[in-house]
């Protein structure tokens, strides 16, 4: 693990503490104050920022409210007594002066880091960035490879230090898709296209998962990001173009219905990978774009023909 | 009763109309034979509109500037300021989204 | 569903599969008994409840005292009679949920299903039928008192509210013995609630639930701004009335612009799940985006309705209890205002992951945090109030210090998710599960619940055990802050919001401290029942008839306790803020009037309106739920006649002789009279029946 | 008008003694209640307006294959000539010209609103016949979930004319059936006011070129 000493830091020692120990150590890292890339990076340090900044309205509560208490309490007859005391304007400009410029303050960080940690802005970096296809289906997550003509489901492995952009679908109802020690969340909806830019600058194994409740195997729906070194990251291509199978429409359509990732590895007899894990040698050209469209072609999606809804069969769409 | 204030108040109703209707015709006369931009047309129109209303809440609801109670016009303005809070801020979420997606 | 069923047309899709008993005898897991349990539970206690009215021959006085009253007290006490009962079942659901959660490494004893189904029922209960009606209840009741009004503007249009959220309540009760609710979370977004996904009956039910109560609430929010805009008493200007009641005010419209939204979408999904519209579907150009749009539209100037009257609350108890005046009364005035305007601004904040650009997340956002400003004002403004004061460290005053503690974290969290960058990250965890508990409980039950031992003895004229009290209060604070601080770890822990089960044992020390957390709020929530008992049961020793047991400040404690249905049996006379305080400095209060300043009051007469629309909601509500067509059209025709006909009645109200008046409040004169103030030093001792002794600065001795 | 106004909209005015005072609160009741009603309405439209485009049309019939421009306008003309009658019934209301009067207008303006309903029903049946149906499309959806909505609220309002008709020659023109006169008058008056709304955005919008 990084070193976490430094100034300002201690302020979130307590809680922090407490959590990195228990999570942080772990194999399966899922926190974003676990950083593993600069975009959860700098979350976790505006987080820290606002805090600070914070504290200084705060911290007087904390203070001053037992001081007063005691001070003022009804026995204390040594204590002033101002009934009809009720108005000052000094202590008023303080009270909306002091919270407005800390607002302003906060503002000011809001408006830059929003700016610069936009999901949808590409990360720089000197290599190309590697391109990802999601699509989010009930209760797993489909990854396509564009450019490397490969998919799997519940697995997204990434090259360490270059920039991978998402493009995210749903190809279900409305879901969220989140790696907290990578990037924040973004939704994912059907006919409907969002992006998310993230990197890792280490290897390791990171834990992503739908964040939107979507049913009953809501809970399943988790992968691993393995973020891994050139060299690995080819040999896992390579392994995945070995013992995949082909993505075509028919399996698309088996693996689309209502299922966590372990029921859909049953269902498609697929054996390479770990046990929610399926791996894809190839896939048919433009699925995410067929995916997203089905949507948006003025035509209605009955049920028999919507994954994840009441009513849908798998084999609808060839009997079309 | 008093036969003046009828007549006057009799005249404001007419008058109101008179206005409401010219604003309805040449709101439908530009559409139909404005030849202006679909762009230019609409913003028109809309602001016909808002004179109206404007025309519809004085003569016809009987709200203007000249009274004593004043909690009629502040609570038309509010839930005006409200609607167009929601309203403006609905169309444009939807459409930065639309532009996104 | 099943057409082919021969009685179609009659029960609609209504049929024997909808008794949750069968499921537990066909596949008896511990999932199942817990919903049969439920079930059971709701009908063995509205049977309970039936004997009991029969037996003890309550059902006239129940009917003709209570169920028909337009008295403005009478149903503030109903609603925070309903709020109980819908907190009962509130409150088992979140500690199943924390069992569960507790248990939930790999599994736990809920299915999945069924965990969804207790947090939006939980979610639903909680805001719409515990926290709304206790408000709409408190409100009822104080407001008119306060600002020195006989009754509500609208004392019928009052009982239908109350009608209407018992609709709303009813439903969800009774989804428990038929079919199911929904579980599709409280916000409902589709197209997880539409048809495609959702065919049961559940989106069906809180369709209608948040219908008909909205409606509900929305006409509560008309009476109260129109009662405090035309019933204030003479010499109550609008910058004389108590804070409070600026609190109400802003409350009613927030209910009144922002229940709209709120029914619009609700309708919408109706109309995409009844007509074959396309509002929100995945399909022919629906937009789900907008159904989440309006829903926080509505949902995010709510949490403010919410929380807004706790803090008129307490500025009403510190006040009280530091013996001041409250300070900054304009600045008050102004942030609750500002409060209320910027709570229409700041909705996208629930949806920042949406993929809308950077720039409106910004505008957004800094919005939300502009709350922040008004808000900390408030708090300071309170840290005034008791600064040079004199205070009583009580029970209303015990949840005031926890509100200061715990809120001011709650409220810098919430700062916290204002920041679209953090928000990225911790949306859907725990962490703003945490968050909105920790706004909530601190501040809106707090408040509520200094209110409620401030106002009890008002009420019913006897004052709640103090003792008790405060073991609540700290019940409250410690159990509170063990069940729900740790979940803003487990939050950053990665543990989303909606987790009935996982696999990370790290996530299970904390999950304990939680469950131990929630075991001491369950012990606070019976304690307040086991605390009604004891009071009620001393009520003579603890009795305050004449009305004022706490030194108040404000025109409610001028009235004998409980006020007569008239409240005031002449209309006071207002000269400043807190006239009541200043009556009793000045030797004004408690005065004797003139005999003829007792005039005849004409007051509104009982009328059945309410309970009829109550049950023919509740009825049409069910026939849609379950495409009962006839039955709906039936139901809605049948209101719409008895509504019309009974407009036919011109005159429904009925007068209390002036000398009736009169006897009443000379008795009530010499009582006073006659008893010996107490100071505040035996303010919770049973010297105290509600007459203080005037402790002004110049006589008790004490530095000024 | 130099008399005290005592609420927005048309006072009765101090010669009708205790009903003009009582007014006050009920017809700022009403006020409040129409503000809440126009906000559902306002969200409709932006509803509306955020469906106005392809991905909303989804294909289906727009604003070109569905609308009447004519029957609209004949539709508008009608419910301006129905706010100016029920004008003329507020007029004889104030100045107590009698019940015949009164009910003589509120029957001109009842029928200028059904007749207001025919039209909107008739086109409505058009645009079914070319399927234009709010199945079709999520701006259909939108086009159905308002343009009726006004129409329940016309028709709402003819209910209420026929029941005060009914109260006055039962009741005669006592003090509860004044005020009620008085927040009718308001109604029919805000849903003209809301049709201006849709003819500009949904009608003459839509139609523009
Ligand atoms: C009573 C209820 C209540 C209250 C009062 C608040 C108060 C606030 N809330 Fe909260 N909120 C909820 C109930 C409430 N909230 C609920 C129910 C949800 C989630 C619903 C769901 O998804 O199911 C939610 C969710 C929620 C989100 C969305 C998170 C997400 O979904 O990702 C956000 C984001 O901005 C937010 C922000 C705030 C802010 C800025 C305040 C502010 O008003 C807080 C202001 C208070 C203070 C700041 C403390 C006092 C101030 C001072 C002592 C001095 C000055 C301080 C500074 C200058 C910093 N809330
Ligand atoms: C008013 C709102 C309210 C209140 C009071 C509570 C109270 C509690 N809630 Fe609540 N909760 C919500 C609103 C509320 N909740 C909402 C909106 C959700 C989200 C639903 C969703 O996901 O869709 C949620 C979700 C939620 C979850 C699911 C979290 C998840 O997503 O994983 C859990 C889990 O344990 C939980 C637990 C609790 C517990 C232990 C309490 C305890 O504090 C309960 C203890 C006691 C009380 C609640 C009593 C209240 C007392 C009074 C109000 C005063 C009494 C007054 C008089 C007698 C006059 N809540
Ligand atoms: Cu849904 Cu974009
Ligand atoms: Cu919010």
């Amino acid at each position: 693990m990084k070193n976490r000493q430094g100034p300002g830091r201690f302020l979130f020692g307590l809680a922090a503490t407490l959590f990195i120990a228990l999570a942080g150590c772990s194999d399966n890292r899922s926190s974003f104050l676990d950083p593993a890339g600069p975009i959860a990076a700098a979350q976790k340090a505006h987080l820290l920022e606002v805090i600070g900044w914070t504290m200084i309205a705060i911290v007087p509560v904390f203070v001053l409210v037992p001081l007063m208490l005691w001070r003022y309490r009804y026995r204390n007859a040594k204590a002033r007594y101002a009934p009809d005391w009720a108005f000052s304007g000094l202590l008023d400009t303080v009270m909306w002066g002091v919270p407005f410029l800390i607002v302003a303050v906060l503002a000011t960080l809001l408006w830059y880091s929003t700016h610069a940690l936009d999901p949808y802005k590409p990360i720089a970096s000197d290599e190309p960035p590697l391109e990802v296809r999601v699509v989010g289906l009930d209760w797993k997550w489909l990854f396509i490879y564009p450019d490397l003509g490969i998919a799997t489901v519940n697995e997204l492995a990434i090259p360490e230090n270059t920039s991978v952009a998402l493009d995210l679908t749903s190809d279900t109802v409305m879901q969220s898709f989140l790696i907290p020690a990578l990037a924040g969340q973004i939704y994912t909806m059907p006919g409907m296209r969002t992006r998310l830019h993230l990197l890792a600058d280490e290897p390791g194994r990171f834990e992503g998962m739908n964040a939107q409740f979507t049913g009953t195997g809501f809970t399943k729906q988790k992968f691993a990001t393995l973020a891994m070194s050139r060299g690995d990251f080819d040999a896992w291509v390579a392994r995945v173009r070995a013992e995949g199978t082909p993505l075509d429409a028919a399996t698309y359509a088996r693996l689309a219905a209502a299922s966590t990732g372990a029921e859909a590895k049953a269902a498609l007899k697929a054996g390479a990978g770990p046990q929610d894990v399926i791996y894809f040698s190839s896939v048919t050209p433009d699925l995410f774009a067929e995916i997203m469209h089905r949507y948006m072609q003025g035509t209605p999606v009955p049920p028999k023909l919507q994954p994840g809804a009441v009513g849908y069969e798998s084999d609808a769409e060839e009997t079309r | 009763m008093n036969d003046q204030d009828h007549s006057a108040e009799l005249r404001s109703y007419l008058v109101g109309f008179a206005a409401a209707l010219a604003l309805t015709l040449a709101a439908f006369a530009l559409v139909l034979w404005g030849g202006l931009s679909r762009g230019t047309t609409i913003a028109t129109i809309g602001a016909f509109a808002l004179v109206q209303m404007i025309v519809h809440l004085r003569f016809f609801l009987h709200i203007d500037l000249s009274r004593q109670k004043r909690e009629d016009l502040q609570l038309i303005l509010f839930s005006v300021l409200l609607l167009a809070i929601m309203a403006v801020g609905t169309i444009w979420i939807m459409g930065n989204l639309a532009t996104r997606m | 569903m099943n057409t082919d069923q021969p009685l179609h047309w009659l029960l609609g899709r209504l049929d024997i599969s909808a008794l949750p008993i069968l499921p537990a005898i066909r596949n008896p897991t511990p999932s199942e008994f817990v919903a049969a349990g439920a079930a059971l539970a709701v009908i063995v206690g509205a049977f309970a409840a039936l004997a009991f009215l029969t037996w003890f021959r309550l059902w006239t006085p129940l009917w003709r005292d209570w169920l028909t009253s337009t008295d403005h007290k009478r149903i503030g006490i109903m609603y925070v009679v309903l709020a109980i009962v819908m907190m009962a079942r509130g409150v088992i659901e979140a500690g199943v949920m924390r069992t569960q959660q507790a248990f939930g490494l790999g599994g736990g004893f809920l299915t999945p299903e069924h965990f969804s189904e207790l947090f939006t029922t939980h979610g639903t209960i909680m805001i719409f039928f515990v926290a709304m009606p206790l408000i709409a209840g408190i409100v009822n009741y104080i407001m008119p008192l306060q600002i020195g009004a006989r009754d509500m503007s609208f004392p019928v249009m009052n009982q239908i509210s109350l009608g209407l959220t018992a609709t709303g309540a009813a439903l969800v009760m009774i989804s428990l013995v038929l079919a199911q609710f929904s579980n599709g979370t409280w916000a409902a977004y589709p197209p997880y609630t539409g048809l495609d996904f959702n065919p049961g009956t559940g989106p069906d039910y809180w369709i209608w639930t948040i219908v008909f109560s909205g409606i509900g609430s929305t006409l509560s929010g008309i009476n109260f701004a129109v009662t405090i805009y035309k019933e204030r008493a003479p010499g109550m200007t609008l910058f004389r009335m108590p804070v409070f009641c600026w609190t109400v005010l802003c409350t009613a419209i927030i209910m009144i612009f922002a229940l709209p939204p709120l029914t619009v979408a609700a309708l919408m999904l109706g109309a995409d799940r009844y007509l074959d519209f396309h509002f929100f579907t995945n399909d022919l150009g629906g937009n789900m985006m907008n159904f989440v749009n309006l829903f926080w539209l509505f949902g995010h100037p709510e949490v403010y309705l919410l929380v807004i009257p706790a803090y008129g609350v307490l500025s009403e108890t510190v006040a009280t209890f530091s013996g001041k005046r409250i300070y900054g009364y304009t600045s008050m005035v102004y942030a609750t205002m500002a409060i209320a305007v910027l709570s229409f601004c700041v909705w996208l904040h629930h949806f920042f992951t949406m993929g809308q650009s950077a720039n409106v997340n910004i505008v957004f956002g800094v919005a939300s945090m502009m709350i922040a400003v008004p808000t900390g004002v408030k708090v300071y403004n309170w840290m005034a109030t008791m600064f040079r004061g004199r205070i009583r460290m009580t029970v209303p005053m015990i949840y005031a210090i926890g509100f200061f503690y715990l809120f001011v974290i709650g409220g810098l969290t919430g700062v916290i998710l204002a920041n679209p960058t953090i928000t990225y990250q911790v949306h859907n965890t725990l962490f703003l599960v945490a968050h909105f508990h920790n706004v909530i409980i601190p501040g809106v039950v707090f408040g509520l619940l200094s209110g409620y031992h401030y106002w009890f003895p008002k009420a019913f004229g006897f004052r709640l055990h103090e003792g008790w009290g405060r073991l609540i209060a700290l019940c409250w604070i410690f159990g509170f802050s063990l069940a729900f601080l740790p979940l803003y770890a487990l939050g950053f822990m990665g543990m989303p919001r909606r987790t009935a089960n996982f696999t990370d044992p790290a996530y299970l020390p904390l999950l304990y401290v939680a469950l131990f957390g929630a075991a001491i709020l369950l012990v606070a929530v019976v304690s307040i029942l086991i605390q009604l008992w004891v009071s009620v049961r001393r009520r003579e020793e603890l009795a305050v008839p004449l009305g004022d047991p706490w030194n108040g400040r404000t025109l409610e404690w001028a009235t004998p306790s409980p006020p007569p249905p008239y409240n005031f049996a002449i209309l006071p006379q207002v000269r400043c803020i807190d006239d009541f305080a200043d009556a009793k400095a000045t030797g004004r209060a408690y005065a004797e009037p003139g005999a003829d300043a007792y005039e005849d009051i004409e007051m509104p007469d009982n009328t059945p309106i309410g309970v009829f629309l109550c049950i023919g909601t509740t009825v049409l509500g069910l026939a849609l739920v379950f495409y009962i067509w006839w039955l709906a059209i039936a139901s809605f025709v049948a209101m719409t006649l008895v509504f019309i006909v009974r407009s036919f009645r011109v005159s429904s109200s009925h007068v209390i002789p002036a000398a009736e008046i009169a006897a009443a409040h000379r008795h009530w004169l010499d009582q006073v009279r006659a008893a010996a103030p107490v100071t505040r030093l035996e303010e919770t001792h049973s010297a105290n029946r509600g007459l203080a002794v005037l402790e002004r600065p110049e006589m008790t001795g004490a530095a000024q | 008008m130099k008399h005290p106004i005592l609420h927005p909209g048309l006072n009765l005015g101090p010669h009708h003694g205790q009903t003009h005072a009582s007014a006050e609160k009920a017809v700022f009741g009403f006020w409040v209640f129409l503000m809440s009603d126009l906000i559902i309405f306002g969200l409709m439209f932006a509803t509306y307006a955020t469906m106005s485009n392809p991905v909303g049309l989804a294909g289906g019939p727009g604003p070109k294959e569905a609308f009447d421009l004519t029957s609209v306008f004949i539709q508008t003309m009608i419910l301006l000539v129905s706010s100016l009658t029920f004008g003329f019934a507020s007029l004889a209301l104030r100045h107590e010209a009698g019940r015949g009067r009164i009910a003589l207008w509120l029957v001109v303006t009842l029928l200028l609103g059904l007749a207001f309903l025919g039209f909107e029903l008739r086109d409505f049946a058009h645009m079914v016949e070319i399927g234009a149906v709010p199945s079709r499309s999520g701006y259909l959806s939108a086009f159905w979930g308002l343009v009726p909505l006004h129409g329940a609220h016309v028709a709402a309002g003819c209910v209420w004319i026929l029941v005060m008709l009914a109260q006055m020659a039962t009741l005669g023109l006592v003090s509860v059936v004044k005020t009620r006169l008085l927040r009718l008058g308001l109604f029919w008056h805000f849903l003209d006011l809301v049709w201006i709304g849709i003819f500009t955005i949904v009608y003459l919008s839509g139609l523009a070129s």
